[in-house]
């Protein structure tokens, strides 16, 4: 199992969760994070005051995949969450080495 | 009149004016709810500045073209202390806080063409709109209406043996801005996002129930202002309008509460519909005629705001068109049946009047807007290109956004 | 009297009662920031629909039980142009603005009981118990102490030698709306989680300051209206009246800022506790007899809130029986101690009869609101079940929460 | 004159009096707004107590300090049933309303202070300062204006022929609070982190711009009351007070959003910069030269903050020196240029007499305003330790902050 | 070393820190997120627009324990989250191959 | 590649990122994390009812980076978000298997 990490424009969570939910994917937890990266932030200005923003809004999307998935969603992230604009963001896949389902205490694949 | 009368009846239409002038802070929060967050700041911004520019176009043109009035001489003169012959003003100032009332009118107009453009609209446009509007779209129809211009009423009592009765305007202040508005509305488009691919209305979610709601208190309270001032002298106030605006009032909360299916953004706004329709037949009506009106209002405005964004497909955003332009002209039309003494009212009105007077005010308007916005649109342009309207018009335009504290992490 | 001095009364009466309309605004954003966010959308929808139904029950039932006044007469007889003979009403439908200030204050009775029931109460059958006590219970204390009804002021003068002396409310308006909502509140029991296993109490925190000292900056500018214009006429208006509402505000604050350790929820309620014991005597007592009225009440607020929350165990929301109920009878109290000449006061006022008026009304209310409640539990239930109390009330009744563009993630 | 007369000279007075105390309202929400999330509560608790600290001290010593009256006698003396020789009150306790009008003046001196010293003044040493400034300081140079004191106005006319004028208190009430402000802001140092090691300033954003708004909101619509009731009786009160108050608050408005490049701060503040500069001459001036002086206020304030705030590095939080000390300032003396009668004004005004009042008000408050925080931190101190500083002025003062819910995660 | 991370229903964080703590977990790090799985969100209606919300508010518990803990972290976890309804949430354990205490620079076990 | 996850004081956020920056780390992603631990919360009340703020609020900073930096990303962390005071907070170092860039479809150090 893998818990797949990804960092995504805000806009681009509806598409995602479709595309993920059509690939068999039952379940994701989202949230709201603020990204640093080539893409740069704004300065705001205040009664003459400035300051900046450098972080940008982003979405960051967690999913527990059994190994047999993991190609897909990747792809199928890389291609929905794409605009082809700076700033679309990251993927980072990291092993899950036990998973749980708390309601009925199921383990590993069956518990994603 | 000695000046202590006098002096009562500055006390009286100031309040109303002061009033009046809350109204617009309803406006601006009314509009800071609805948006979403990034189109906050802007909705305040453009409030007060379309109040600051409607008076000032109002003081030197507007009033002019409604009244004939200038304001030009010296204070002495302005304040009756000295007579100048020709334009003989009142003591006290009476005619300068008379002038400070209708204002507040004059500025309602775009305040409710803001709530229908929001969140698209480019601001400096948008001011020369409000000048052309407020300078002289609607001291035309103001004149004609209250200030015996062109014949208007003159006409009217030749043809239907009385005037054409719109005593806190129902018709001459929010039908003109409702339908204004619409034309507005139709030539800038939908939002981005409002309507899917396959035509269906997607939801624009508010930021903020409490402060809708707050402005819509705000609304409320002003209004009685609104309504019970236009009588403009204590001798000719009346305990009959401020009862039946509260009626129509609270007729509107019911009905929008039921046939809105206890949504707050219908409760609230069946609270205006009611008031929007009550302005033109105020002093005439019985209060349970107002209360009747009222309810009719908020049915009419929970089922054509619906109507209008899911079927029709018109993203105006706060509801302006059915709230102002679709309240009021009921309201016109109203004030001619139950201001009939069969209906418990008061008379002196007919039925045929009120609606030619009320079509001609939705003739002036929509046709003013189309060709108002239409030429701005087609010249300086009237709409943020899609990145701006995305980002939102807080930092497009202002460069800050409503929370700024809350923007940066880490502070 | 002429149209001019007529008209002015009509006038000062419009502005109390556009006062009094706004401190519903004011009940509505304090409940709004003493709740969970969960909550807001409903505390929101309450008060103004408790508002429309309090004035509609009110115009068509309660003010004939208080006053033996109808109208269902036309226009032309209720604003004195005509007379029906039987029933005069003055002119410049004086009688009618007379109307709007009191159901303002009749409505002031479901918008205090709804600060207490916050959080679980289900709302249609709210809506009843409102129509109950706004058609029949307050208007019969009401017409007993304001009326001249069921001979209880004869009685009382025949006792004492003076009437009960409740100038502007403290026990025939706020003592009747606190002890009802202790009975609502007492049938109702605790929110869920309120006190936990070992019967301590859990603190469930405010959604907001800002919006509920929001609530009570607008409430404490409208009390003016609801005291200085119960004289209800010019010739009757008193600047006491004004100056000791204002000292018994601050003697409020004051005392509940010391006793209450800065906490800024006991502050501003200690200006409200100040301004509800004031309104009894508010015409008779000293300036600085009022400073001590709004400094007790406010004490007794602060000590009394706690003691009923922490010992008790009695969800009161916002506190509303310590606020209304307690403060509310100390000021019934207090004006027949207080009003005496002999501590500066313009005398006129007996203890012993503002003591037997004052337990009347509490009498009257608990009563009243223990049989109400408990009829409405028996029959059609007043609570959410715990999952709509736990999803809160918002989604439960209004399908909508309080800031719906934060409910949306990547909008 | 008759009970009727002074009853309407009560209410006109009174509707002042609200009016002005809805500005405390105002003031509180102007500092929630700008100051860090931290320190909301701490800016509502604050405005609120110095109000009632301020109403008391006015009371039992200010006041006196200022006219000579005092409060001491019972309440059929004070409202004028009963005459006690020496100071005879008028009838309808006329006096008591006039206290409470000005008592909302006095009170605005430090919600002015507060503003500039917000969100690192400790809370208790600064209600010290409140007793000290509003039981004398502020009385004493009302008194040489307003209440004949000292001989100062007789010492004006001597030299200039006619006393210094300032109709509702650009400089007695503004110029005074700014000034005090300015001292207070200077002896307290900046806050924390506000500029950085290369004394470049840091940005410090405000929480919420719909809070500000709204603050701004109520303060403009207080001040017609503060402006036009400063005429204090009907028989005095002047359409041209309302129209100069609005046309400079407009002015105000336009002037700030074009030199402060569509900053919503800027844009509201400008509204408040307009309406502080024509407190002076608001009954004097023509409408356009007040739309002039309104102008020039705001882009004062625009100017004159941003060089205070980078360059001098003063760190005058909501910008009331600016706004208060140096629009009042401009406002005393422009009253002594548009009043004249060469330019469409009044007349009966002398420039040379403005500009000797404006400089004196500023002298007593800076004068004052420098001793007095001087002492203060020598002894009891003023400031917060950097780590209270840091937790923010709620969790510090109040043990909680402005929106606990959100507080507790999980809850 | 693991980092356990446990997707929760927000009303059990404060059962959850006091077992955890009971159990000698001395620290832990929690967010607010959402959630989308088989217990589904709902519809909100706003003058006749409707819209779908999607994601659930959940918690995110995240701990770093040492190997020793985790069976019992696990378990305690879910007895004490489990309500036996649906949406009750998920453990994810992912190995942690460096841990540091910032203000001491101790490592590993002695970090956590 | 690793994954590193630091929770640190919210104040430290902006000497963060310009440390980082400098060594050659060109994105994080940062969230508003709540944490529990030796440094303790605090007890608010309101109206004479108390309740216990457990959590304190942190910043939660991951990321991405290659093999080669990771020790030296740690140790300009313990440098620069160091306080000495108790609750400067943790640094968990993660594997991280694969890493794509969205926009690109880069993946492993190129994607960083
Ligand atoms: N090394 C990294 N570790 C963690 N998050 C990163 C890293 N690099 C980028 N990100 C995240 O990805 C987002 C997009 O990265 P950015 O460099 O702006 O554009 P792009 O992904 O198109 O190259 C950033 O805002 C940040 O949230
Ligand atoms: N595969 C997954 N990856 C990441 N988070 C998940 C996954 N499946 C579920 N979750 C999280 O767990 C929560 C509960 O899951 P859900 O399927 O609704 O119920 P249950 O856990 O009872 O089966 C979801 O809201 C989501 O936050
Ligand atoms: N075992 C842990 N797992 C996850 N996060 C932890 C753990 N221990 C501490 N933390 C996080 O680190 C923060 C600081 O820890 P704390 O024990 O207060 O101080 P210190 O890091 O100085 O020892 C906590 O608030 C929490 O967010």
């Amino acid at each position: 199992m893998k818990l797949i990490i990804a960092i995504v424009k805000p806009f681009k969570l509806d598409d995602i969760r479709e595309a993920l939910t059509s690939l068999g994917v039952e379940g994701l937890t989202v949230s709201e994070v603020k990204g640093y990266g080539r893409q740069k932030g704004h300065t705001e200005i205040y009664r003459g005051a400035e300051y900046a923003v450098h972080f940008l809004p982003k979405i960051k999307v967690e999913i527990g995949v059994d190994d047999s998935l993991v190609d897909r969603v990747i792809e199928t992230l890389c291609t929905v969450a794409k605009t082809g604009q700076i700033g679309d963001g990251k993927i980072f896949v990291v092993p899950i080495e036990q998973a749980v389902r708390i309601r009925t205490g199921e383990t590993d694949a069956a518990a994603l | 009149m000695t000046a202590f009368q006098t002096g009562a009846d500055v006390f009286f239409v100031l309040m109303g004016a002061i009033l009046v002038f809350a109204m617009h802070g309803g406006f601006a929060f009314l509009e800071v709810g609805t948006v979403q967050h990034k189109n906050q700041v802007n909705a305040l911004v453009k409030i007060i500045v379309d109040f600051a520019v409607s008076t000032i176009c109002y003081f030197f043109i507007g009033y002019t073209v409604a009244y004939g009035v200038t304001f030009l001489s010296n204070a002495a003169i302005l304040t009756g202390q000295v007579s100048a012959g020709g334009a003989p003003f009142a003591g006290s100032g009476y005619d300068l806080v008379k002038f400070f009332f209708l204002a507040t009118f004059a500025a309602a107009i775009p305040a409710i063409i803001s709530g229908g453009i929001a969140e698209r609209a480019r601001f400096w446009p948008q001011v020369a709109a409000t000048v052309i509007i407020v300078a002289l779209v609607y001291p035309v129809f103001e004149g004609m209406v209250w200030g015996e211009r062109l014949g208007y009423q003159a006409w009217m009592t030749d043809v239907f043996g009385v005037p054409f009765h719109d005593f806190a305007g129902s018709v001459v202040v929010h039908t003109m801005g409702g339908w204004l508005a619409l034309g507005a509305v139709l030539i800038l488009g939908a939002r981005q996002g409002r309507y899917n691919a396959s035509g269906r209305v997607v939801g624009i979610p508010p930021s903020s129930i409490p402060w809708l709601a707050l402005g819509t208190w705000i609304l409320c309270i002003g209004w009685f202002g609104f309504n019970v001032m236009s009588a403009q002298s204590l001798s000719g106030v009346s305990g009959l309008v401020a009862i039946n605006s509260l009626m129509a009032m609270v007729g509107g909360i019911i009905a929008a509460l039921i046939t809105g299916r206890n949504d707050p953004g219908f409760v609230h706004n069946g609270a205006l519909a009611g008031l929007v329709a009550i302005c033109a037949g105020s002093d005439i009506v019985h209060p349970i005629g107002a209360l009747v009106i009222g309810a009719v209002a908020g049915c009419l405005f929970v089922m054509m705001f619906q109507i209008m964004q899911n079927r029709w497909k018109i993203d105006d955003v706060l509801g302006v068109w059915p709230l102002h332009g679709l309240a009021g002209a009921w309201g016109g039309v109203a004030a001619g049946l139950f201001g009939l003494q069969a209906l418990g009212g008061l008379g002196g009105v007919s039925l045929g009047a009120q609606i030619t007077g009320t079509l001609t005010g939705i003739a002036i308007a929509m046709s003013a807007g189309l060709a108002l916005y239409s030429l701005l649109k087609a010249t300086i342009g009237i709409r943020f290109s899609p990145e701006e309207e995305a980002q939102g018009a807080d930092l497009t335009v202002h460069k800050i956004r409503a929370n700024p504290e809350a923007d940066i992490i880490g502070g």
